[in-house]
């Protein structure tokens, strides 16, 4: 008998056996081949009961620090906002995390019209003209930007610039590794900004051109050169997105001449969850439409012209199309591009635009202090928004580790993905550093 | 007269507010005191509410929806059973939902001990060896398997191109094959709905790298081939995949590692019981035999002096497909299902969903066509054969369930079956749930005999009648727009 | 075709579990091993459902409900406001809800410091001296209030047996004086539907402990002669209790402390956006003038040395009416949803409150008799007058309100107005919803003259028509009963 | 703009006030006495954003402890039992929180069919024939069902045992207190039960013998003998109730010729939540309905015979009987009683009785602990469920102290109550208490 289980009570299993017209369980299960049976018992824990499991998993959170017990300069892809308390309260609705993607159209009305609202509030931020109900994150969904860049232009070469997320960049080889396709980086300028003089080089045959802004160094991207470039010969341009608060105050990569936008919404009302889930956005221009990947929701009306939502435009879709699919993806990220949604809800036009601001002026804070504190200098001197590179001339693990044991996580150190860099961290001042906080980064950071 | 909820854009008032933001305690700036003007944007056009406002319209969105906690939701090849409330409490922990990924690691701890056991659970109940838990849902670990088959080749210095398909798989199987650059080979199941080694025999050949098996299979039968099959392909230096999407027919039951297969994916978003979330998140981690191992993708979950770490030193790994770990709190609803189940408990999972369907199956033949009429695992197919000669369509007998408070099964899926109603009832139902039903897909039967246009005229009782799809794909509108 | 749930004692079978207990870590017994046969009960007949079904059935209840979440819930007297989310979490941190009430009150000063700062903002926001926090609700508070009354006239030595109450009074202020042994005399107000000071100086004597007032009144009118009225009642040594169900007319605007008043309850789950939870938990504090403060129930909140404590040490309180300190985690809500407002969204919640109430009614009282056409406050009556001509009344009206959606007035209160809707919108609704709301209720009164049966019929599109209460009086059903 | 206030919003109350033709919102307040006018603002503190007020009550909440981190031998009338999760799932559906008590009885049923189903329960659990919805809590339904026997009976004397929990007999003094009634305490034996040949003294005149089963002491009462007492001298006998888990296992009220049973409701899934919000349980004997106090869902139909809920018996009730109404009582406790339906329908039959019998268990092991252990007794023989009271020969308060010091709550120590116990500590053992956690408690209090 267990809980989640009804007729895993011997009563309820003999009735349905005799309606059926069996004795017992096992006949259901003759055709297993013998040699494929599972004889022993699984290797597995006990099961716990909901009191001991409950302790258990607390156990484990606690063997975890979390944001709310250090003060965390940590950004890089992940963003540490708050959430209104609004939001969960949505998300725990059985009607929304409880039913599947909405092929039901008339009885998943709920779904539909969330995603059609979603992609409406996608389309506005980023400035394009249309975009899908999700990819799985920002990597993936930039992964698949490019491959669609490549069906659009029928070319096989693309230029991504190494200042997009290292982790991006990595998922990108990953999904073009199929020895067909060619992936070629474009290194940076001491500006931290992608050094666009080499796209020249592959005029004749890149698919796509691949910015990020705010680039992976918290910069902003010469996006309009950087399309007028990719144009010229023939390629799209693709920008990536990590920090999408970014869009409550920059000009979008649609109104820059962007032709795809891919990155994450993470930083639109999604927990950091150590990695996960997020939110894949990706948004195209109009044309593109047809070669897009994912879900999209789409207005119609019944045969009494009321409105209402379908999933449109499927014979782009494995369900439908198969081998000759934009993409496999299936189950997406539906439910965080809710959250997401009722995030932007919440805030709205003003709300994001001062949250934005907020940012910003937390950032020019303590790129401000960092400035005037000794032995620590501003990496790049390009604009930034809420993420930024610090140098700091000496000792940088040994003080990144002081400032770890004040309860501070200074930043992201950026040896790992830049050995030129390896005085340099990230550091990223949201909404939830207080002013504080900064002062013991500086001091901790600077020389004494 | 249930009243149409709005789109959001139209809702709400200038100046209306619905946020509360943290208070400013560094000088207050103007954008333009950081940033260069032409840097500058318009405020992007969104629609302004309360906060009051914002929850009525989503919950009143949500009325619109039916729900695996409302009652059977009989999708086949979806697995919709019911999400334990508990997980959902485990996963808001703040030490989990408060992580940020990049935080030192010797302080993810917690979560990365937790994802090591789901590896360690998740290898044990599939048979395999290793197990990676990155991909984001089925489909992203049908890509990473592909990926693996081919890293694997090439190490064998013999690429191939092709990858074998049965006529009942899943659209995500050709497609992964697809976005590998592997051309996908439909071959036919026998008349009796299964795979028959034979069959595969005859096409292998070098030139193929693998075969994209599920097992149970889409009709809901099990592939009793399996084992020959999976000779046929190795004999011939094949690999084979299988997907795992119907793995809560044979947990604790059958164990795919002795199938034979190589590796194969997990839909924990099925199996495992995370929520579905109206279309993910869900999670797909990829299980392997000891030989594919050294391809998983990184970073890869390791364990030194009693730390866990994750390594990217992997040489022969694929390479990432997520920027960090995958669907984290996904991974832990699941293995919170697997600590609360035990190893009886998953058995009982499979026992039950495969007696469910027996019993649904058993019923339902009385009214409607049941091509394959072999006992089941989790799911059966109908069709609508009886039914047309009166007129009536599986798409029609579908939107009538709604009307009887149903959400419908899949339909005109797998292809091989004309009409097709995919019908899986999951672990989660009672036999009186599965009885409602039944007396709801009865009632139509006889509705379709006896008034057919009431049925091809459904639904009656929803705020729409049938939406039309053609006109969507038409003439889209994919966003709202001011004053059309 | 919407499925009604069958009653949960018809659900589940034999066995099920929806249960999971915590181990047995201590040897385990038999009942009989402990205690006397003669004890020992056979087990109560309980359904044994799966957690599933569990979820299932109350998850379907629920979607026959109407919610302050779904929209407009204009019932006059019950301030059906939006319920904050943010304050059902804070309620649910393990401090609070796992704080054991006979814990050391050194080990709960947050909860003891969260209690006191409640007291004092309810008492500067009343313009009263001193609050009890430990009535359960506003008619407990009216309770409270009544012994505290009887209490200092005793102390006085003249004990007096009456209590004036308004005609236009609730329910409760009445009920309340019987429970306390006091006779109830209702007085008439003005046919401007206020209390005169005239009215009650001319039944005002010395056999007279209180007058109950609520202002403003359950007509939405502010009793404008309320000071003269105090004078009357105190010339007379009599004791003035303000019903305070209506305080969201007026936060921040009218101190209720210059009224005159002498003590008052305020209802947090009206004015303080408590939820009504179908009909409570709610919390009801009395506030009260100096001189009443020694009679307050204990414990009382003290605070010594930065410490607070709980201290009965107050020889005239008149006792205890709850077993510990009231309903903690709604007296949580409601302060931090001061907190959240402060001084001046306080305010505007009454002004916009206000605002909303007059909006509505100057829409309504084209199409409805408005009798009392004075600018209102937070709310305002209208009656069945026009629409009785075709037949159609105020009940009928309210049921046809469902069909479009909405949750109908209080109807048929105050009794000073034959076929009274009583509309209270409060400051949560937008004027879309309000607009939303006026669209309903003159729809209603076209279709009362065009087609007054489609009215009188109502509702037509829930799962129910009307049902028959009288019925359910005369022949009380009111448990389950196997096979009836 | 308040987030919580659509029209708060300046360009809404414009259009507002112009579609009403006027100017200004000062205009609907004319009618305000200047002299009532609140003139400066309130002194109140400046509002906290969201942020700020959820770490506000973090830093609250973290100055109470708790007893996930205690090990508490608490009870004496609020239980520290384990809640299942599903429960607060159920709890915050809107559709159950956010409404009002159901008047409306169409757009009601949800709540209506759970009351309906919550008496259910009450009538099984207590072997009462009805049951209300709801009262507020334990002390305040035991107060209002002596005045019910008051009622009854025409009588105006109630004699309580002094077993009863001593806050339930202080709310009684308070709700009895208008000069007219009279209440008598009888005393208990050595025994830990009530003294019952005390009742003899009042026969004429008692509208009800008032006991408590299990009593504060945790010591069944014997009931069957005070019915017969109580019914001789023509009196109600009025049961009440703090731990009704123990209704798992002990033979209910109602099956030993209670007339009334008033209780609390705390341990079927509520929270400790620092004594409140509780649930009132109030069951009575069918001929005694018409007296009852409080709302009740009956079953009924509409037109087409289709089986429906509504609020019934509101002739009893002050919104329609006002000063002539059984009681006061309007707002109850709903959500409260929601939960605990919930509770019981997840524990069922079996469920109920395994966790009664699970926390007899621990108790009788404690018990037995007790027993064997130098300079520690059980101050009574008689049964008890999960409380009883234990006596310390020596130092009880420095070894309470101590214990406190271990993170672990001793009991209730009773001596404020009992003067005649003040070396004996009431200890409760629910199925939350660790065989560790007796063993440090029983060492804690033994003598060295
Ligand atoms: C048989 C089968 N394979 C693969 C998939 C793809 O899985 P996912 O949706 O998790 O990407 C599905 C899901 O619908 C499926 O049913
Ligand atoms: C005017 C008035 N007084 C008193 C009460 C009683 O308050 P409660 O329901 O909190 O006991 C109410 C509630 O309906 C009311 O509207």
């Amino acid at each position: 008998m267990m809980r989640y289980i009804p007729n895993s009570s011997p009563t309820s299993q003999r009735k349905m056996l005799r309606a059926m017209g069996l004795n017992e369980l096992e006949q259901l299960f003759e055709n297993l081949p013998d040699s494929l049976r599972q004889k022993s018992p699984l290797d597995l824990p006990a099961p716990l009961n909901e009191s001991a499991l409950v302790s258990h998993f607390g156990a484990l959170s606690e063997h975890n620090a979390n944001v709310h017990e250090y003060a965390s300069f940590l950004g890089g892809g992940a963003y540490y906002h708050y959430i209104p308390a609004a939001l969960d309260h949505i998300l725990l609705r059985s009607e929304f995390y409880t039913s599947y993607t909405p092929y039901q159209a008339e009885i998943s009305q709920g779904t539909l019209q969330a995603m059609f609202e979603f992609q409406t509030y996608i389309c506005e931020l980023t400035g394009m003209e249309v975009a899908n109900s999700s990819m799985y994150d920002g990597a993936s969904s930039l992964a698949e930007a490019l491959l669609m860049a490549m069906r659009v232009t029928g070319r096989k070469k693309v230029a991504v610039s190494r200042a997009v997320h290292p982790h991006y960049r990595r998922v990108i080889e990953t999904y073009l590794d199929d020895g067909d396709k060619q992936l070629i980086e474009l290194s940076f300028t001491d500006d931290g900004l992608t050094d666009l003089a080499q796209v020249s080089n592959h005029r004749s045959d890149l698919a796509a051109l691949v910015l990020q802004s705010p680039n992976f160094f918290g910069c902003f991207e010469e996006l309009s050169a950087a399309a007028s470039l990719a144009h010229a010969s023939g390629a799209l341009l693709v920008v990536g997105i990590t920090e999408p608060l970014s869009l409550g105050l920059a000009k979008p990569p649609g109104h820059l001449g962007a032709d795809l936008a891919a990155g994450e919404g993470q930083s639109f009302g999604l927990p950091l969850s150590f990695g996960g889930p997020y939110l894949g956005i990706f948004a195209a221009k109009g044309e593109y439409l047809r070669s897009m990947p994912g879900r999209i929701a789409g207005q119609t009306c019944d045969d009494k012209g009321r409105t209402g939502y379908v999933l449109t435009l499927g014979t782009r879709e494995q369900h439908i199309r198969r081998e000759q699919a934009t993409s496999n993806i299936c189950t997406n990220q539906a439910l965080c591009a809710l959250a997401a949604t009722t995030y932007l809800a919440l805030l709205g036009k003003e709300g994001l635009r001062e949250l934005a601001l907020l940012n910003l002026a937390k950032a020019k804070y303590c790129r401000d202090q960092i400035e005037q504190a000794p032995g620590v200098e501003l990496r790049f001197p390009t604009p930034t928004f809420n993420e930024f590179v610090v140098r700091v001339t000496s000792d940088l693990e040994r003080k990144v580790g002081r400032l770890l044991e004040q309860r501070i996580w200074a930043g992201l150190p950026l040896a790992p993905f830049y050995p030129e860099l390896d005085d340099c961290i990230l550091v990223c001042c949201t909404e939830m550093i207080s002013q504080e906080a900064i002062h013991l980064l500086v001091e901790g950071l600077a020389e004494k | 007269m249930k009243v149409i909820e709005p789109v959001i854009f139209e809702l709400g008032d200038q100046d209306r507010k619905g946020y509360s933001l943290p208070a400013w305690d560094v000088p207050r700036i103007e954008a333009e005191d950081a940033l260069p003007k032409e840097l500058l944007r318009e405020p992007a056009r969104l629609p302004q509410l309360s906060e009051t406002e914002v929850v009525r319209h989503f919950i009143r969105l949500s009325k619109m929806n039916y729900s695996v906690d409302e009652g059977l939701y009989p999708l086949g090849s979806c697995t919709m059973k019911y999400n334990p409330k508990v997980n959902e409490d485990l996963a808001r922990l703040p030490g989990f939902s408060m992580a940020h990924p990049w935080q030192p690691q010797q302080l993810s701890q917690g979560s990365l001990k937790l994802m090591h056991d789901l590896e360690l659970a998740l290898a044990e109940i599939t048979g395999m060896d290793a197990v990676t838990l990155q991909p984001a849902a089925g489909a992203q670990g049908e890509l990473v398997g592909m990926m693996m088959i081919r890293a694997i080749h090439r190490d064998r210095g013999k690429p191939r191109d092709k990858v074998l398909i049965p006529d009942t798989a899943h659209g995500t199987n050709p497609a992964s094959c697809t976005l590998t650059g592997y051309q996908a080979v439909t071959i036919k199941s026998s008349p009796a709905g299964i795979l028959q080694a034979e069959t595969v025999a005859e096409v292998m050949d070098e030139s193929v790298a693998a075969l994209m098996l599920t097992n149970p299979n889409t009709l809901g039968l099990f592939e009793s081939e399996v084992e020959d099959i999976c000779r046929a392909v190795h004999e011939k230096g094949g690999l084979v995949y299988l997907d795992g999407a119907n793995l809560n027919a044979i947990l604790g039951l059958v164990s795919p590692g002795k199938m034979g297969v190589d590796l194969m994916h997990i839909n924990l978003h099925k199996t495992f019981s995370t929520p579905h979330g109206g279309g993910g998140p869900g999670a797909g981690p990829v299980a392997v035999k000891a030989e594919l191992a050294p391809y998983l993708p990184i970073p890869r979950l390791v364990q030194e002096d009693g730390q866990y770490q994750l390594s990217e030193d992997f040489p022969s790994s694929v390479g990432r497909v997520m920027a960090f770990y995958g669907n984290f709190s996904v991974l832990l609803k699941a293995y919170a299902y697997i600590l609360s189940l035990g190893p009886e408990g998953l058995k009982t999972i499979s026992q039950v969903a495969v007696l469910n369907a027996n019993y649904l199956k058993e019923r339902l033949r009385k009214s409607y066509h049941l091509p394959y009429p072999a006992p089941c695992m989790h799911e059966f197919i109908l069709s609508d054969k009886l039914q047309l000669t009166f007129g009536v369509r599986t798409r029609d007998i579908a939107k009538r369930l709604m009307d009887y408070g149903f959400h419908p099964p899949t339909i005109y899926f797998p292809l091989v079956v004309a009409g097709a109603m995919m019908i899986e009832p999951t672990e989660s139902d009672s036999f009186q749930e599965l009885d409602r039903f039944a007396q709801a897909m009865e009632a139509i039967a006889r509705e379709a005999q006896e008034d057919p246009d009431l049925v091809i005229g459904a639904p009656h009782s929803l705020p729409f009648s049938r939406l039309d799809e053609v006109r969507a794909a038409r003439l889209p509108r994919l966003r709202w727009k001011p004053e059309e």
